[in-house]
């Protein structure tokens, strides 16, 4: 089972690069700000699956404060222009 | 019982894989932001979802398995609202036609 | 070779790439990304030291991870302080150039 | 096999992230780059069996100092295209990329050549521990064996804020720092500023509280309650408080006071500064970590707040 949970961590892991490497490619800034998200749900998934897998709880932890954590950048990358930064124009 | 909740993990986690691998397939594949922005925020959360599930059995106990399922809740929570926070700001380069960035 | 003796190699790229980035990059906010990659390319050698005095008990010797709780957090402290000085510098000069500025005619060592 | 695998796989993407971080053109895209690298990192130290650092490094690593580096790279973007004229031409990145490349590899040849059996200090904090009353290794390292350490950490901190304050221009002296952000409060960023902090300060404590015992503390626990203030400031739900008044100041210097306080009383009950009295051990290192925790989330949360911008007056 352990090795099957650290298997699937990997396995996340790659996906999660796969994707970066497209995320970092751009071409815009949102582009870019993906890369955060991705690696958001992506380490939370890695670290819990290797964490559980060698038999470590106190990852739970730090997977929530990660988790907590996780909206922090795109919010900072969006509050930059502070006049525009939430308002939405009419369609 | 164990077997069943053996089962229930290799399963699950295997599904919740799978996701993050759809999730991954849309961010390649996906011709602009705002879709390649859709695939990512939904597929990841519910891999994590299916992963977080198949982990419950693991959990030390009934605190560790509730911490677990509010980790799932919160990166749903700050997904969703990220996602929208970055399409707009993606929309608004657009409409200001900026260059991308280099 | 273990798993963590990788962690210990990473270790020692980590401060060259950021050393690199350090002395060629002429940003200075991208020097302070490169000063935390060698920071944290310090604090992984002191964790992989850490590990390896571990006991049965204890996953690592506590005391150096102790102590790299503390520079994590002196590290974030200084890196603050100087994003929010080169913020002021931006501010008043229009510019982040680190340069000296070129010689006036008036400059005896010109 | 597998088990090395999962040791090698964040291994090597840190490694490309942090050349990525080097070589990008963009400062925006390195600190994204930053950002995505110092979340893997925190994978690393699980694997380096440091639970208590990787909880510090997703906090204060990969939370709040990518953030300050994203915001500030967006700020200066407008520079950037002056200061990239100014990059070295290629004798002198080679030259660097040797200087790199000598000390890296010193380091790697150190790495691989560590004495065995390897030096620890375990056994005695192992020996030590029941006289703390703490549960948790690295918290009695942090509060009673090298509690010295922990004290002038804070007062780093708080000296940081200092330095941050002095850098007011004239017109701000004293005033609020940072912008003032205004979000529209139907919108979604107010939403999640309204949402997320009861739930982050509840993590945030428990974070603190379970330090006593397992992997925690409240340098983590006092980020995450930062967090969850900017993160109302940058919704515009608040505003930083004008830096001249008193209760401010208070707040700041309580914690580290108290600390300062209960290492006198060291000198008298057990004969030396930041003594503790064997039976009132975990007593005193209580009381420095609930003076201290309220202090260090202010002080973080100011931190970041950045130079003060506006007078008092000014909304």
């Amino acid at each position: 089972m352990s090795e099957f949970l650290l298997a699937a961590a990997g396995f996340v892991l790659a996906m999660t690069a796969l994707g970066l490497v497209r995320a970092l490619r751009g071409p815009g800034d949102a582009d870019r700000m993906m890369a955060a998200q991705l690696l958001g749900s992506g380490s939370i998934g890695a670290l819990l699956l290797g964490g559980l897998g060698i038999g470590d709880r106190s990852v739970i932890d730090v997977s929530l404060t990660l988790a907590v954590l996780a909206a922090f950048a795109s919010i900072a990358f969006v509050t930059f222009a502070p006049r525009d930064a939430d308002r939405d124009e009419a369609p | 019982m164990s077997f069943a909740l053996d089962l229930l993990t290799y399963v699950a986690v295997a599904a919740g894989a799978f996701f993050y691998l759809a999730g991954t397939i849309g961010l390649l594949r996906f011709p602009d932001t705002l879709t390649r922005l859709h695939a990512l925020t939904k597929a990841d959360n519910l891999g994590l979802g299916l992963i977080v599930l198949g982990l419950l059995p693991h959990a030390g106990g009934v605190a560790d398995a509730l911490k677990l399922v509010a980790i799932w809740l919160l990166v749903m929570l700050s997904s969703a609202d990220a996602g929208q926070l970055i399409a707009r700001a993606a929309r608004r380069a657009m409409r200001r036609g900026e260059p991308p960035a280099p | 070779m273990t798993g963590t003796t990788l962690v210990g190699l990473l270790a020692a790229a980590l401060v060259a790439v950021g050393l690199y980035g350090f002395l060629v990059n002429p940003q200075p906010l991208r020097k302070l990304i490169a000063f935390n990659l060698v920071g944290n390319g310090v604090f992984l050698l002191f964790g992989f030291i850490a590990e390896r005095g571990g006991l049965p008990g204890i996953g690592g010797d506590p005391v150096p991870q102790a102590l790299l709780i503390t520079g994590i957090v002196v590290a974030f402290a200084a890196t603050a302080l100087a994003v929010t000085l080169l913020l002021r510098l931006h501010e008043s000069t229009g510019s982040t150039s680190l340069a000296d500025e070129a010689p006036s005619p008036k400059d005896p060592a010109a | 096999m597998i088990v090395d695998a999962f040791y090698a796989a964040p291994a090597v993407l840190i490694l490309a992230l942090a050349v990525y971080t080097t070589v990008v053109r963009g400062t925006f895209a390195a600190s994204v780059g930053f950002l995505a690298y110092g979340l893997l990192l925190t994978i690393t130290w699980v694997q380096l069996h440091a639970v208590d650092v990787a909880l510090t490094e997703a906090a204060i690593g990969a939370g709040l100092t990518s953030l300050l580096l994203v915001r500030a790279s967006h700020r200066l973007r407008e520079s950037e295209a002056a200061i990239r004229a100014e990059t070295p031409g290629l004798p002198l990145k080679l030259a660097a990329g040797l200087v790199a490349g000598i000390v890296g590899g010193g380091i790697a040849l150190a790495v691989l050549t560590l004495p065995e059996p390897a030096p620890t200090l375990a056994p005695q904090v192992a020996a030590n521990l029941a006289a703390t009353g703490v549960g948790n290794p690295i918290t009695a390292v942090l509060m009673a064996f090298r509690a010295m350490d922990t004290m002038l950490e804070a007062i780093v901190v708080l000296l940081a804020l200092v330095g941050v304050w002095s850098l007011a221009p004239d017109r701000a002296w004293g005033g609020r720092q940072g912008p003032r952000y205004n979000a529209d409060p139907d919108g979604i960023l107010a939403f999640i500023a309204r949402v997320l902090p009861p739930i982050g300060i509840v993590v945030g404590i428990y974070i603190f509280w379970i330090g006593a015992d397992h992997p925690g503390g409240k340098f983590q626990g006092a980020t995450v309650v930062a967090a969850m203030w900017l993160l109302a400031m940058l919704a515009g739900l608040t505003d930083a408080p004008p830096i001249r008044r008193r209760w401010v100041r208070a707040l700041l210097v309580a914690g580290p006071l108290a600390f300062v306080a209960v290492g006198i009383v060291g000198v008298y009950a057990a004969g030396t500064f930041l003594g503790y009295p064997p039976d009132a051990a975990k007593a005193l290192i209580l009381v420095i970590e609930f003076a201290l925790m309220p202090s260090l989330a202010f002080t973080l949360g100011l931190v970041m707040a950045g130079a003060p911008e506006r007078p008092e007056e000014a909304a």
